[in-house]
């Protein structure tokens, strides 16, 4: 029986498979489906200090070997997350994270104050990455020193694992990554959505409210790879991959690319049973090579 | 509080064209089908679909419990719909199930079902409770000429029906609101409920506005996962954005933002 | 009848439909299946100063909605170009443009003043943004200056029409693009492969030779369009749609968001006839829509 | 110079299943075949294939122009190959050929064909056409075992068919390169003709050198259009890299630079 447990930072987790923000609820909505006591963790939606309505619809827009959503962080503020949410999700038998969002770098802050309180959460995800929100989110992690900033600033008062989520949609991942990791990063996530757009040629109008959105789903997979490769090899602290992940095959992937651990997102929404099945595959796949450890698959990749 | 949610194989027991571009599609559950509502819907998995890459959302449009089976009526769209009409008897569809919230059930006998196109789904199943309920409604249908009137005769086992089209081929002549009930003073309903088009359902929801009545709309919206976890379904309402796959899809009229299109 | 007919720059196409370098050869592959002077135009293999050899095999990773490629430039040099491949495909019926690489400065205006020399060659296409070439290449695309500097050094050597091809491997490609028409670009074409990488997990390899390579194809499309997008409101100059077009729809998406033209890549692996059939899916679609002219549909979407 | 390429639908004639991991399929032409030749391979596309995006290429197995079909010999590896096996007869496959050169005829009639599982796919048209031209071939064909050696009764209509195994269970145990015919002196062929696996071909060239007999090979790489534009096929021989897909997939054994795989 291969051992699956994965440590990243202070984090330890049963298994390496997460589900990733903003595909996965706050995890209640998987419990028909699923035991999510199987899952390494659960990433929970994005929560920013104040309630956002999020955007108009249409959010979603079909695209090949994927999909573009614009849902703009719609949430009820960390306030409700804290009094409402999660007294229902603390004592989930897995690792539950929270995706921190906000516009400015004080409201990071103040999210991340407030859930560094919350003693069943051992991590917070800083999602410096969303391309759906006019300020804050991407235009944070898209530059390096505004990158270093807010991770310093949440790093001040987060005093557990702090996971930094990373963009895609810049010229040098590797870049952002150190600034991040020098701004006091214990752990890294790539990646977000890469922003794209999609048109409807009957209407001659873009299919989202919000024009553009954010590309997720196995249409991105192999940008993802490529990033999480680059970032391996750069930056010292551990990497959890994310990007188009539809089965236990994709999962390795990301770790012979480096990855410690990996999140699935969209795939959830086509399978809700699909993280527990690449909890199964991954355990198959090690049997099957007669590796020991999932430790032993994390950056493994031979390139000679 | 919300039912549990199943993900299974169900088998075509039958798939029968309509007419071009509709098809009604009769799935066999593997195992004892759970309690079903008017205006619950399903998302089915599309397979051997290149083009095709999330579920597809479709509202039940009847139940057999003695049978185990329920009925999907289906327009012809695009990729996922046309390959969904060419499954064979025998085959597999994968299916999540049941979605969404139901229509409430009238505290009055005088009911009328509006239908535009499609719409028309989910209003046969709604139509059966309300006679199991001893309530026989009047289900209003539009469509643009008379072969888009799709199962006149089902419905007819379940209320009167009352005819609209566009050209003027079967019933009165005009749009479902032009029908000549709309003009009377006493139309004889307390409670609407309503499915089609989002300019039909605004159209209606003003009138029953008009002669104080309730009425119920069924929306649609475009979505990724289609039980509740991914936002992108939200419509506005007066409580904010509210998901239609789970706070809907049917709504109180009164409720809603109606959002442009 | 509706225009199909096209001017951008100097240069007049009788339709928007070009084929992208590298994946149409030099034309004369194509003849067996379509008609070429039925195409705006043609755009032929990266020609550089010197023979390459190109990258090692494999060269070719399939991927969800696409592939990746690590040609790296594969051809016999300007020279062998303009005497033995020139003479063949001078007297297409069709615009033939020369896509221009190379891995220094010197290089590119070296391959520039030559093709200067043919007369049927109404214009080049400067390849900033090969991602698979250690030299040169994206290295040049992905920094404004460099990218303008580049573009300068042969704008004074190059008399015709000079398109400049921008790499989507950037944080803005709205900056790279004004960089470029500052340096003297008449045309913008967008956009090149996107960098990505695919793993062989029974192998834990690579595929590809290179460990990343070139995507391309459909799962491109979103983050083209939004870049095509993007450039058209940020810069005047006019713009070549390419990423992922499969269909005419594809190539309407392109217009509306501000392609004037559109080059069809990868889509002609798969049906050697899909670029005949795109004039024509575009012919069809202005009649069904009763639009006179092709030129109507640049940039047309509505965003209200 | 090269033929001419066509891009056609044909249709599904026979597919036979051969053991759970390969199947022949013949393809009726829709008009006329053209010449084809041994080596020459074709590009299919696969329907309703989420999961592939380029088409696929097999050499072609045999010809009959009587029928004017072409046979394929195909091997289920990933979703593409299987995809291709569960094809009704009746049904369209769209193809684009001939593609790739050819075995070129031998100057002696003293012919060894060797293949390896699935490389013996273009031997057999091969061995049909040395027959033609008064050629009876040896055939020498190695697999795993004895239920991976496929249609030796095919073979032996065209010549003597040698086996090896590896695990003994037909023909000589070993390696088809360990047949006993390659420690005779004077093994009594002039001419090799080799389709297989890479180390396999190189193994074949060697002994080829050692006996001073020609050789070519067949080779298989990574390929995207199959026509010779996209450059992603190449193999590196004594004229730098050349396109498997045009200046191959037959090459001079002495040509090749035999790239590590
Ligand atoms: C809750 C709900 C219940 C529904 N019930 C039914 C039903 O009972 N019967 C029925 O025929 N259809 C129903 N629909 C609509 C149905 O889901 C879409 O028509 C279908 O998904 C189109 O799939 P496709 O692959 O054929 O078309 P696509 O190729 O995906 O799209 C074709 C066209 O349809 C539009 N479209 C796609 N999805 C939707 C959508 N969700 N709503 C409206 N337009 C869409 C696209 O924008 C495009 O223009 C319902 C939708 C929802 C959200
Ligand atoms: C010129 C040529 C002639 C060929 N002739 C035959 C033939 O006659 N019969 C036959 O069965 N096969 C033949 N092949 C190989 C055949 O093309 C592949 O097995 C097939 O494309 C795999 O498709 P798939 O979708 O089933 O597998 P995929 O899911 O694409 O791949 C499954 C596995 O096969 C490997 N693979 C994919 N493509 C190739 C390839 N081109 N060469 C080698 N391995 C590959 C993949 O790396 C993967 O490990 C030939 C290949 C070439 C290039
Ligand atoms: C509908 C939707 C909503 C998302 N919301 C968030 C979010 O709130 N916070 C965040 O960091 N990422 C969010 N993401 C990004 C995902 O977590 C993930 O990074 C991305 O989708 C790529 O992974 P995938 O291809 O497996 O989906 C969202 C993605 C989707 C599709
Ligand atoms: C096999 C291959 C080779 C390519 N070679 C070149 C090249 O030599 N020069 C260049 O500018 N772009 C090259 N490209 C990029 C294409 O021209 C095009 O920009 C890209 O593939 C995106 O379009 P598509 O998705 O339609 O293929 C190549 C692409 C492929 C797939
Ligand atoms: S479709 Fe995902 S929340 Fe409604
Ligand atoms: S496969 Fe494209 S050149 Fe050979």
């Amino acid at each position: 029986m291969p051992d699956l447990s994965i440590t990243l930072g202070k984090l330890k987790l049963k298994n390496p498979v997460l589900t990733a923000s903003g595909t996965f609820g706050y995890g209640e909505e998987f419990a028909d489906f699923i035991d999510l006591g199987r899952l390494g963790g659960i990433v929970v939606k994005a929560v920013t200090g104040k309630n956002r309505d999020g955007n108009a619809y249409p959010r979603m827009a079909e695209v090949p070997g994927g999909m573009l959503n614009s849902v703009g962080l719609q949430n009820k503020g960390v306030d409700y997350f804290v009094k409402e949410i999660y007294p229902r999700i603390k004592d989930f038998t897995t690792n539950v994270i929270v995706n921190v969002s906000g516009s400015t770098l004080e409201e990071y802050v103040e999210v991340a104050e407030k859930i560094n309180e919350l003693a069943a959460i051992p991590a917070i995800e800083l999602n410096i990455s969303c391309p759906n929100v006019k300020q804050g989110g991407m235009a944070f992690g898209n530059v390096p020193s505004s990158a270093r900033e807010v991770t310093n600033a949440v790093r001040k008062v987060y005093k557990k694992d702090l996971i930094v989520k990373l963009s895609p949609n810049v010229t040098s991942i590797v870049e952002i990554a150190k600034a991040v990791v020098d701004g006091g990063a214990d752990i890294l996530s790539l990646i977000n959505t890469i922003l794209g757009m999609a048109i409807d040629v009957e209407k001659q109008r873009p299919v989202l409210s919000t024009v553009t959105g954010g590309l997720s789903g196995p249409a991105i997979k192999p940008v993802a790879l490529r990033m999480v490769w680059q970032v391996h090899k750069g930056v010292k602290v551990p990497v959890i991959g994310i990007g188009g992940i539809m089965n236990a095959t994709d999962a390795i992937e990301f770790m012979l690319a480096g990855a410690s651990a990996i999140q699935v997102g969209t795939a959830n929404f086509i399978d809700p049973g699909v993280s527990v099945k690449i909890v199964n595959g991954i355990e198959a796949y090690l049997r099957f090579h007669k590796i020991n450890s999932v430790n032993e698959l994390v950056g493994a990749l031979k390139t000679d | 509080m919300s039912a549990r949610k199943f993900i299974q194989d169900f088998t075509v027991l039958k798939n029968i064209r309509l007419n071009p571009r509709h098809f009604v599609m009769e799935l066999l559950a593997p195992v004892k089908l759970p309690a079903l509502f008017p205006g619950q819907f399903v998302e089915l998995y599309v397979e051997d679909s290149p083009r095709t890459f999330l579920r597809r959302p479709f509202s039940i449009h009847s139940v057999n419990t003695a049978t185990n089976t329920f009925q999907l009526l289906i327009q012809i769209k695009g990729e996922g719909t046309k390959k969904l009409s060419s499954k064979s008897i025998g085959e597999k569809v994968n299916v999540i199930y049941p979605l969404g919230n139901s229509f409430t059930l009238p505290d009055t006998s005088d009911v009328l079902l509006i239908g535009g196109g499609c719409g028309v789904a989910p209003l046969l199943f709604l139509a059966m409770q309300l006679n199991t309920n001893g309530i026989n409604p009047r289900i209003l249908v539009g469509g643009k000429s008379k072969k888009d009137l799709l199962e006149l005769d089902e419905y007819r086992k379940y209320g009167e029906v009352l005819i609209t089209t566009e050209d003027g081929s079967e019933g009165e002549k005009g749009l479902v609101t032009d029908h000549s009930i709309f003009s009377k003073e006493q139309p004889g309903f307390k409670m609407i409920y309503c499915c089609g088009p989002d300019p039909m359902m605004k159209k209606v929801a003003e009138i029953a506005g008009k002669y104080k009545a309730g009425c119920e709309v069924s929306l649609e919206n475009t979505m990724a996962c289609g039980f509740g976890v991914c936002l992108c379904c939200v419509t506005q309402t007066l409580q904010g954005n509210q998901r239609v796959c789970v706070e809907g899809p049917v709504f109180n009229a009164k409720h809603l933002g109606w959002q442009k299109t």
